[in-house]
């Protein structure tokens, strides 16, 4: 190891006196004029640190500045309460996660966040890390996590490529979940070429807190002790501080940084428990974990939130590479550590936990009044700075918008004329080639890979429409339902429309479950900001969910957006993946899907209309995309909804199960393959089999009613206006599912082709 | 046939949970005089005579060792 | 033990150990309540284990599974005491994890390796229990086959010849998988106990087992009647 | 301080389901001419010079390793 220059650190003091020295801001991603504002601010240059606090702090991943303008229309548009009504968002957008009031005294904070990048570039370590960086949000508003959830998407199923990155970042997601010892409750897998070097690894996670217990990250109270505890700081994720490095420290030799951070779950579960104790003692006035832009983050957003000032000295934080300079140690993202402001008078009571469960604690920092964030390396003064101009005052673009050119042509190939089924066998062949299609297949050779049960209080988890956890065991029965849904091909077709689809999904989801949503969280996905077409597709999604959010009376709590999810020029296909929590009274109560009872009558609520745009069928059977995705009607999914969640608590239906990809012939298949009955469909008069089967129409579930309930849940329809009609029947003395006039499908076969895909591919 | 064997490490700025996991132990069991430990893999590999040096590479690269992550040494 | 005096007055006391990364240590917890008796948390670091008298090693993934499942959590000082109280009689079962730090700890033959197929699995598992008559089989019917989770990266059990032959003669082999082998578990075994039958590690979750609500079934319940059972019945 | 090195490796009696798959992706990967992998574990240790060799041999026996499935060998 080379001998590092202490007289070559950068110091406010040298900042001061040398006001032109050339500093590489443009390699650390900062534009000429934000170099510039920097100045201002500072009234000097900034010193080597501050620059690379500002470059972190002030990138797309920490300030927003494409998105902003964008994203405040959730807060715009934010549902109105009725009169009387208590408003049930307790802390919205802008902090850790948002959190939601589910009565009883309890609250509940949930949010998705994305790690598409670093999942491609090692896929297990990405997506595990993506599990632990969300679950640490969570944590961080005094909640205990006690469910996670992963939407992913990857390029064809085929492509040698998927074969690498699926099986680890399903590995990931699974290791890093399983051993903090949280249920998977449900996700997303499917597959677009579009994808190939750009997959999506979205994770959420939940958490429940006393409603009177929420922390914040604010550093209050003066004189106050703040606390980096958790693991120590490796030169994780710091590629771009080499610059910086090499600047400061040109005898240094070759430096060596992670490419790849390393999660341990381990120390993340010590982390939780730790915490969680600390919370029960209240020993914490502000938290924050420490995710993108480590502490710059960390110590920023704790001072600009709280009395506004803090001292620093950097030479107290644990290191795991002694080698690493200031600039790195303030832009490391290594993984598992938490910073928490703690009063004096109890700091003694807080490091005592931390002993307890081993974790590494030590006071790196004083809270004061004097509104800089100062810090301290080798005695030298490195850092003296306005915390609000790091973590508030970022710049904020109106990136350019154009319409895609391609967009009139693409909406404008409608695909009617493709060649449609004519007759029964060509029906048959057409069912069997949806449900075994990578994106309709059975997904336990993925899930089957994460545990579902750990924490025992699981009512529901996946295959089923919404995951469903019960809150307390000796208090009320009240439970939480969770589901996340996007389809990147409607977004493709039509933004505003395609985002509310997969709002409307999710949602439906959730009341099929039998739970009332309730709130929303989303993650982002799409191509280059600074491409003009998709931050028109971006900013159409954005106005189509906040619009959805308002009339479906359900707010946005938070989220997440990734950018530049592109190769070369061509962008992913624009993917919005909304998730939606939900409560339900008594959990007893809840809705599974499996089709059991013998004799129950099958319904479809909702209505049918010839809609292929942007459809599994026209995606598997013609590799087609073009036209419109299926008509939004909000006010229909609000609809069903009530009637599918009064169904529910007036135990009128023995199973529900949402319509979606790949029509109703594939939601009655899922239904009947995770039970253990026949069925026997039939086509409504007039009705044109194929468009029956297989249209994407939204607003649309089976539900399986006995015959003892079939009159009060087709009354209930009728006084909801919500078009009800007889499908058919489960028949337990049936093993194949019978289209009456049409096909039958023995359930053996079906299950053969639905089960066999993925090990195919995968192993 | 010949036996070649081939050792896989964490490349050394790559964090190694399991090592400092095991030196914690190290620790409650009262050993003293270790002051690190870092867990690698150890492939043992029966190979035709005249099974190249290059083919032996890539199959390290490729399949015993992540080389985003790892680093490998190949004995033969 | 201690308190058999007024064992018919008080519920057994049973404790569940929480080392660093357990994870299904609040799952036993409730199964204990729910079978009737009086679940106590034990800490990994104390060795006073409060007066219990059976103990249950919980499924998790103790200190990260770093190294070998188990391997670090059994030199820990509640394990001191419980390697003494099962060596005296005391019923102790491991689950999971639990049964990897009996292994390691050698109070059970045999070891835990890497599922076959090198995938963790999370389903839902047919067992036939081979053995009713062990302190924590007592309220199962010889044979009998039950559904509980499975949930594991590393629960291939391995074991030389003789001691496989040693085990199924004495009938030390608790559970068997019944169907496909879900982890290459040689002869399928699921759980095995030591020669006296108090002590029983299981690679399957009977503790997700105990609630219609949240669990395949129930079937998970009479194991931890069984010990309550054998608790009073010795009193 | 010195440089110790630990290998670990299965016995050969017991199933080595990680080896056995890396055989079967060198197949698939039509790589000839490797007859047989196994996986162990790697460890090195740096230690005080004067740590004795008997308080080595325990810990691979103890913690390292399993001996009831795995050999190990010390190389100091
Ligand atoms: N990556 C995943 N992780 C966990 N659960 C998943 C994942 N992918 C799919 N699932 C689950 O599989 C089931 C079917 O998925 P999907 O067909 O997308 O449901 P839907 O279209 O009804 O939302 C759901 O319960 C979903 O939560
Ligand atoms: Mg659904």
């Amino acid at each position: 190891m080379t001998v590092r220059q202490q007289a070559s650190v950068d110091t406010v003091e040298l900042a001061a006196k040398s006001p032109d020295q050339p500093q590489p801001f443009a390699e650390l991603g900062l534009a000429k004029d934000e170099y510039a504002k920097i100045k201002q601010i500072l009234k000097r240059r900034p010193t080597s640190s501050e620059l690379a606090m500002y470059s972190v702090m002030w990138s797309e991943h920490c300030s927003y500045k494409s998105s902003k303008v964008h994203l405040k229309q959730f807060a715009e548009k934010k549902p109105a309460k009725a009169s009387g009504e208590k408003d049930i968002l307790l802390v919205g957008m802008g902090e850790n996660a948002g959190v939601v009031d589910v009565g009883h005294g309890l609250a509940v904070t949930f949010k998705i966040e994305s790690h598409n990048h670093p999942s491609y570039v090692e896929p297990h370590q990405g997506a595990a890390t993506g599990v632990g960086g969300i679950v640490r949000d969570i944590l961080t508003m005094g909640a205990r996590p006690i469910a996670v959830m992963d939407a992913l998407r990857f390029g064809a199923a085929d492509a040698p490529d998927t074969a690498r990155v699926l099986p680890g970042v399903v590995s990931g997601v699974g290791s890093y979940g399983n051993c903090l010892g949280l249920p998977n409750i449900g996700g997303e897998l499917s597959f677009d070429p579009s994808y190939l070097a750009n997959p999506l690894v979205n994770a959420l996670c939940v958490g429940v807190l006393p409603a009177d217990g929420i922390k914040l990250a604010k550093a209050d109270g003066p004189g106050s002790k703040v606390v980096l505890f958790g693991a120590r700081t490796g030169g994780d994720g710091i590629g771009g501080a080499s610059v910086l490095a090499s600047a400061s420290f040109e005898s240094e030799g070759e430096r060596k940084r992670p490419a790849v951070q390393v999660g341990d779950p381990f120390a993340e579960k010590v982390l939780i428990e730790c915490c969680l104790e600390i919370f029960a003692a209240d020993l914490v006035t502000g938290i924050q974990d420490l995710g993108a832009a480590g502490l710059s983050c960390a110590t920023t957003e704790l001072a600009a939130a709280g009395t506004g000032g803090m001292d620093v000295d950097l030479d107290l934080a644990p290191l795991r590479d002694e080698s690493l300079v200031p600039e790195e140690i303030l832009m490391s993202e290594s993984q598992e550590r938490m910073m928490a402001v703690v009063a004096p008078d109890k700091l003694e009571a807080f490091l005592a936990i931390c002993t307890k469960w081993d974790v590494n604690a030590t006071v790196i920092g004083t809270v004061t009044d004097t509104g800089r964030l100062v810090m301290r390396w080798h005695g030298q003064q490195i850092v003296d700075v306005p915390p609000r101009t790091l973590a508030h005052d970022g710049p904020v673009y109106q990136r350019p918008i154009r319409r895609p050119y391609d967009q009139d042509a693409l909406n404008g190939e409608h695909g009617n004329g493709l060649p449609r089924p004519k007759n029964g066998d060509q029906l048959r062949a057409a069912a069997l080639a949806l449900i075994g299609s990578p994106n309709l297949a059975d997904k336990s050779w993925v899930t089957d890979q994460y545990d579902r049960y750990v924490l025992g209080n699981t009512v529901l988890a996946q295959p089923e429409d919404a995951g469903m956890i019960r809150l307390t065991e000796d208090g009320p029965p009240l439970g939480i339902a969770l589901s996340v849904d996007g389809n990147g091909r409607y977004t493709r077709l039509d933004p505003y429309a395609g985002a509310q689809l997969a709002l409307a999904e999710a949602y439906r989801n959730v009341a099929t479950t039998g739970a009332r949503p309730l709130a929303v969280t989303n993650c982002l996905n799409f191509g280059s900001p600074e491409d003009p077409a998709v931050m028109w597709q971006f900013s159409e999604a954005v106005r189509g969910l906040a619009d959805g959010c308002q009339q479906l009376g359900i707010p946005v709590t938070g989220g997440n957006v990734s950018f530049y999810n592109q190769t070369g020029n061509t962008a992913i296909l624009p993917t919005p993946v909304v998730g939606v929590l939900g409560v339900i009274d008594d959990v007893a109560k809840r809705t599974p899907m499996a089709l059991n009872g013998d004799g129950a009558q099958l319904y479809l609520l909702g209505e049918t209309a010839d809609e292929f745009g942007g459809s599994e069928w026209a995606h598997v059977v013609h590799g087609f995309l073009g036209g419109r995705p299926p008509k939004v009607n909000l006010g229909r999914e609000k609809l069903l909804a009530d009637v599918l969640i009064q169904a529910s608590a007036d135990g009128l239906v023995e199973a529900a199960h949402d319509v979606s990809d790949g029509g109703l012939f594939v939601a009655v298949a899922e239904a009947c393959l995770r039970g253990t009955s026949g069925v026997r469909l039939e086509v409504p008069d007039g009705a044109d089999p194929f468009v029956f089967l297989f249209s994407e129409s939204a607003g649309r579930a089976v539900v399986a009613v006995t015959r003892s309930q079939e009159a009060a849940l087709v009354e209930l329809c009728t006084a909801s206006k919500l078009p009800a009609q007889r499908i058919g029947m489960v028949d337990v003395l049936e093993s194949a599912i019978e289209v009456l006039g049409q096909f039958r499908l023995p359930t053996s076969e079906l299950r053969t082709a639905w089960a066999a895909t993925l090990p195919a591919l995968f192993g | 046939m010949a036996r070649v064997v081939v050792d896989v490490v964490m490349k050394p700025e790559i964090l190694d949970p399991q090592g400092q996991a095991i030196l914690g132990a190290l620790t409650r069991l009262g050993i003293e005089g270790v002051n690190s430990v870092s867990q690698g893999k150890h492939f043992e590999l029966d190979v035709d005579d005249d099974l190249d040096d290059d083919t032996l590479t890539t199959l390290a690269d490729t399949l015993l060792a992540n080389p985003v992550i790892e680093d490998f040494t190949i004995h033969r | 033990m201690s308190r058999a005096g007024n064992l018919s007055l008080v519920s057994p006391r049973i404790g569940v150990v929480t080392f660093p990364g357990s994870l299904d240590d609040r799952d036993a917890l409730r199964a204990i309540r729910l079978a009737g008796a009086e679940p106590v948390p034990l800490w990994h670091g104390e060795k006073w284990l409060s007066d219990v008298e059976a103990v249950v090693l919980p499924g998790g993934f103790s200190y990260g599974d770093y190294l070998r499942c188990g391997a670090i959590a059994r030199f820990s000082p509640a394990m001191e005491s419980i390697i003494d109280g099962a060596r005296n009689g005391m019923p102790v079962l491991g689950i999971c994890n639990g049964f990897q730090v009996l292994c390691e700890a050698h109070l059970l033959p045999g070891a835990l390796i890497r599922n076959d197929h090198r995938k963790f699995v999370c389903r839902d598992q047919r067992l036939r229990v081979e053995n009713a008559d062990t302190a924590w089989t007592g309220c199962y019917q010889q044979g009998q086959e039950i559904v509980v989770p499975l949930k594991n990266g590393e629960g291939g059990y391995v074991a030389d010849q003789r001691t496989l032959d040693e085990l199924e003669a004495e009938g030390r082999v608790v559970a068997r998988y019944v169907g496909d082998n879900p982890n290459g578990s040689y002869r399928a075994i699921a759980g095995i106990s030591n020669p006296e039958g108090n002590v029983v590690g299981l690679m399957p979750h009977p503790e997700h087992a105990v609630e219609e609500l949240t669990g395949p079934s129930t079937d998970g319940l009479a194991m931890f009647s069984s010990v309550l059972q054998s608790l009073v019945a010795t009193a």
